[in-house]
């Protein structure tokens, strides 16, 4: 009968690619990650969801006329859905510990060699026949370094959205990765006498200065460096929304309703980038590789700092909070404070980690505004 | 080959000049918070009248055995609830 | 004085057609019952409202540049909303009574009958002059007796967009008269004896295969129908969510303020169908007269299809729990145990008739793939 | 080295035009309004911050690609953004003052002789050299009497997109000086005897009436004056989906994470429109001008037509409640409130002043569809 | 100036159409209301039992000690405040 | 008069084809659920240690008179509802 005929003909088994399967098989190894393992589920789950539905034959999820295609196209090329996501970020981010410590900024700045290094690192690979990663391509992969999602995301769909998929993969593989990428890092760079530093108790911070933060960063951004300024323009209204206490009902759909459905359909568009001639190529295994090199200079360069501060400085840091410099707020800081209690049980170090924490995140889009004003075009 | 020697050199000088950036940024935003900051803050302390004043307020309503607010509170929430709970789509 | 004539020639009163006065009394009816009957509110308020607007003379809503464009060509016609909708009633559904007692399925397989019948119906119709409804025509209103709101808007918008506003009217209007259409006939078709068989209270249903369930039912479906995924994934998306408990803001926000939002959009762009010349006709009476049908022949297969399952099996099924084969969820399950409460005070049949109920949302998101397949071009 | 000097050549410092550093401290003038004076800080802040952030060189955030160009673009031109926004309000309000109350609609009438005074008003500018106010312009900026956000910004999206910005900042800033600008005209106008009327208390206002009267208001719209229907409509709309009992969770998204995403996008989007060459000249200078006279006529005339209306009527009204027919909501109701508190200690206005505050909303509304019927093209 | 002339006086037109038009639509609306909803209401008053079998159902609950309603309402709430107080992003 | 013959037959065969499709379908769901899910169950049974381990939490912490995550809620819900009846727009 031809209509049964026309089903059959019509249905994925009919028409699998083998790159099609292998994808979704890719997809459900995200989904098992973030379902079974709590790898930042909120957007692996989504974006391995989105990767599977794009590989559906004859679905056309990605084609024009697609779903994935118009989330793709309205909210991830255009940049608006990562800048709503760091908005709703910057509503939740507290610069309290930072401004009562702002030395720790240091460690945030440092911290960001993990990307250039990585940088430099990626065009290294070119030697290998097989990569042929341009400038463009060897930022977005860079920026991996950063340990920030929505950063990440945003400078690979200006410099090289065929990328996008892997290294949103990567980029938040490691972040989830975080408690187990580096603590070995932190020890090995660390005597037992310095993990065991106690430090002073933060000085209260007013209102009037957390009001003020955002804004004097946003001035400093537009003197210094315009094209940060989607990136830290958004973030710094989200928390000016916060600290200004007139506006909460924004500040709190900032960052619960429009952030849950901005990061519903931020998973999808990216997942819908993961498709089998992007991703199944040696050029994944590259960002994959360079993305854990990334994390882990970024976590040495920020211990390294940090020791290096104690040197010419007499209140003294304990070094481990300087891995919580690569952002990943606030697993990093958790970390820092768990290796801090396994040297002395007495050292909570979470407070003092939030500070090159969240200086972490500024760090990393300043330096994605230094990679798009730099190599953008 | 040639191209790969220009690509690292053009590499190399964007880690120095994006390093240096990064150090100098965050670097003027200390000086931003100890020069900027710290003096607002001691012009302009947190109001402390006005903590004190609502600490008290909340004492007057918590002496009534139940707070208005949270009365309001329950109520909103059993609205919200309510509606949550209606019929699918 | 001109002004005041200009004023008057761009009143309503001075550019009305006698359609736009009816289908302005159509919407009044739409709201009428959904706010003294209850019938369906949350899409009929908006949708009647909808109808309103966009027979304003002058005003222009649905015109290029109005605001019934934008929201129909934004989100109708694409099928984001619909989809968007069916996410969160996947977030809002629970398929334990299903995967306790899988035979169910067969159940909201039956009830499909409803539909495909009434396909068959639809082209009968066109041996009465007047009526002219292609294949695509029929399909799209077919559909409607698959009882599923979202499914029929999003199938509709795919192959008949001009029938759209007459067959989510009497879509929705029927599975707001489920309480009415289905007694009589489940009655009908079963004796006083079946009515009050009791059934075996259901097993427990573990979480690894509720989070293992929609992923199966995507699977399946990416197999056999991949025409039917976009509705069928975005369902099983919705209901991840749910099940996987790892992203609870996601789900909370997709089942409610997402799903509201979309919800009154969906309505108005809806209503914006309802303009006299597509709705004024007799295709529309004779799509009323199938929607009832449809119903009706649905709710008759459920339990015919109960009482057959009787004959070759130990464990009865109570034949009640076939009519929520319809889905109208939860509408529908509802009634079954009403029906079977008069029958038998003792014998709460909602968990059993919950299987069948959701059974048939995926039955007939099924069919709409099928649908889609084979008339679609 | 070529690269510190790429990116020198890209930081704002080395691009700054004076005009765009003088409309940044414009945006920090309203960013301290808002915070520090609570003006209107709903709107205020995000417009403030849009500002800042249109005019940062390089970043291009209004130009094509630009995140504010996207929001612009989708929601202010299309009138979508101000539409959704007069629905949430609508879902906030209680007419049950106005209905309970209706000789009151006569003040909300009278205060709307602010709007059109100041349209002649802003033509008369034109005799000043350097005014050049077409009619279009003029009822742009004529709004701003009507003291209602939206309202305004929808028009003169509609009617003079380049004066947007100034209309908008006029509007709002006028709105939260309501308590400065208002007493000292109502005080002028009325004696010490009037302003200790004590009126009668409302009569309990039933359901049926709430839930008709949206759709009064509509029905007479559409016979009326179609070209106010957008702005009435959706206002409909809002307060039907509060009033009819049956669509709780719909009026609840409307009136609060709706409004809110919305309202962060409409004020960024209007602070883009705050560019140098469109906001630097002496037109703008006129608007503040025209905006005062316009709050200060509308105030006048409510006041004075309520002192004619007691000339008529035996059941006296106190004519300080003839103020709030301005709009304003609630804060020209409160100002009512609080100027009869000082004449009369146990004189509560607030539910009286309700009725003309809201019929406010109505009147210029409509005056708003007036003015789009005969100008707008 | 001819131009502005005629501009005045167009502006006048407006001023004096758009203060009618707005009283007549707002003094109809007094009638529909006098006219409509007044004796709409005096047809379908508020139902009362309505109201007092709602009143009743509180109570038997409240009777209980705690309503289970706020009891649904505290557990959402317990489960909203979870959710939101995850970690970022 | 022959095209309506032909648009039977078709309908006919979608009939046909359909009820076939679905009843496969969701037949092939029921062995799904049978052969995997179940097996799957067995070999996963949900944590009971945990559940009892959370019900021991609950009870402590309702040993207290109040719970803190109630507390939480109650002040979650306050804030919430202040900021839902801020002044509009
Ligand atoms: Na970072
Ligand atoms: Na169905
Ligand atoms: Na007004």
């Amino acid at each position: 009968m031809e209509q049964l005929n026309t089903l059959w003909m019509s249905t994925g088994l009919a028409n699998f690619e083998f790159g099609q399967i292998v994808m979704m098989l890719v997809g459900c190894g995200l989904l098992y990650l973030a379902i079974a393992k709590n790898f930042e589920p909120l957007l692996l789950v989504p974006m391995g969801f989105g990767a599977i539905l794009t590989n559906i034959p004859v679905a056309g999820f990605s084609e024009v006329g697609g779903l994935l295609h118009y989330i793709y196209y309205a909210g991830i090329d255009t940049g608006i859905f990562p800048l709503l996501i760091f908005m709703g970020v910057g509503a939740m981010t507290d610069f309290g510990a930072l401004i009562a410590n702002p030395k720790t900024l240091l460690l945030g700045a440092a911290a960001q060699f993990g990307i250039f290094a990585t940088l430099f690192g990626a065009i290294a690979l070119n030697a290998i026949p097989g990569f042929e990663f341009s400038l463009q391509d060897a930022s977005a992969i860079a920026i991996i370094g950063g340990a920030d999602g929505p950063t990440a995301i945003f400078l690979a769909s200006k410099l090289a959205p065929e990328l996008l998929g892997a290294i949103a993969v990567a980029a938040y593989s490691y972040m989830a990765l975080v408690p187990i990428i580096q603590p070995p890092i932190m020890k090995a760079f660390t005597t037992e006498e310095e993990r065991k530093i106690e430090m002073a108790q933060l000085r209260h911070v007013t209102k009037i200065e957390k009001v003020i933060f955002p804004l004097g960063v946003l001035m400093m951004t537009i003197f210094f460096l315009p094209a940060a300024t989607p990136l830290v323009g958004m973030f710094c209204l989200g928390n000016l929304m916060r600290e200004c206490g007139v506006v909460d009902r924004l500040s709190s759909t900032a960052q619960n309703e429009l952030i849950n459905i901005v990061t519903i359909f931020l998973g999808l568009g990216v997942g819908s980038k993961l498709s089998a001639n992007a991703f199944l190529n040696v050029e994944t295994l590259g960002i994959l590789a360079l993305g854990a090199v990334a994390f882990s200079i970024g976590t040495a360069s920020g211990v390294l700092m940090a020791k290096l501060m104690n040197k010419f400085s007499k209140e003294k840091v304990n070094p481990l909070i300087g891995a919580a410099g690569v952002s990943a707020v606030p697993m990093a800081a958790r970390v820092a404070n768990k290796v801090g209690l396994e040297a002395n049980p007495h050292n909570f170090l979470l407070m003092h980690a939030m500070g090159p924490n969240v200086a972490g995140v500024l760090g990393s889009a300043v330096a994605a505004g230094i990679l798009l004003a730099l190599v953008g075009q | 080959m040639e191209n790969l020697t220009q690509l690292f050199i053009d590499a190399g000088k964007l880690m120095l000049a994006g390093m240096v950036f990064v150090f100098a940024f965050l670097g003027l935003l200390i000086i931003f918070i100890n020069q900027v900051l710290v003096k607002l803050a001691i012009k302009f302390p947190d109001p402390v009248n006005q903590n004190s004043r609502k600490k008290a307020k909340v004492k007057t309503s918590e002496q009534d055995g139940v707070s208005p607010q949270i009365v309001a509170a329950i109520s909103s929430a059993v609205s919200q609830y309510r509606q949550k709970h209606n019929n699918k789509e």
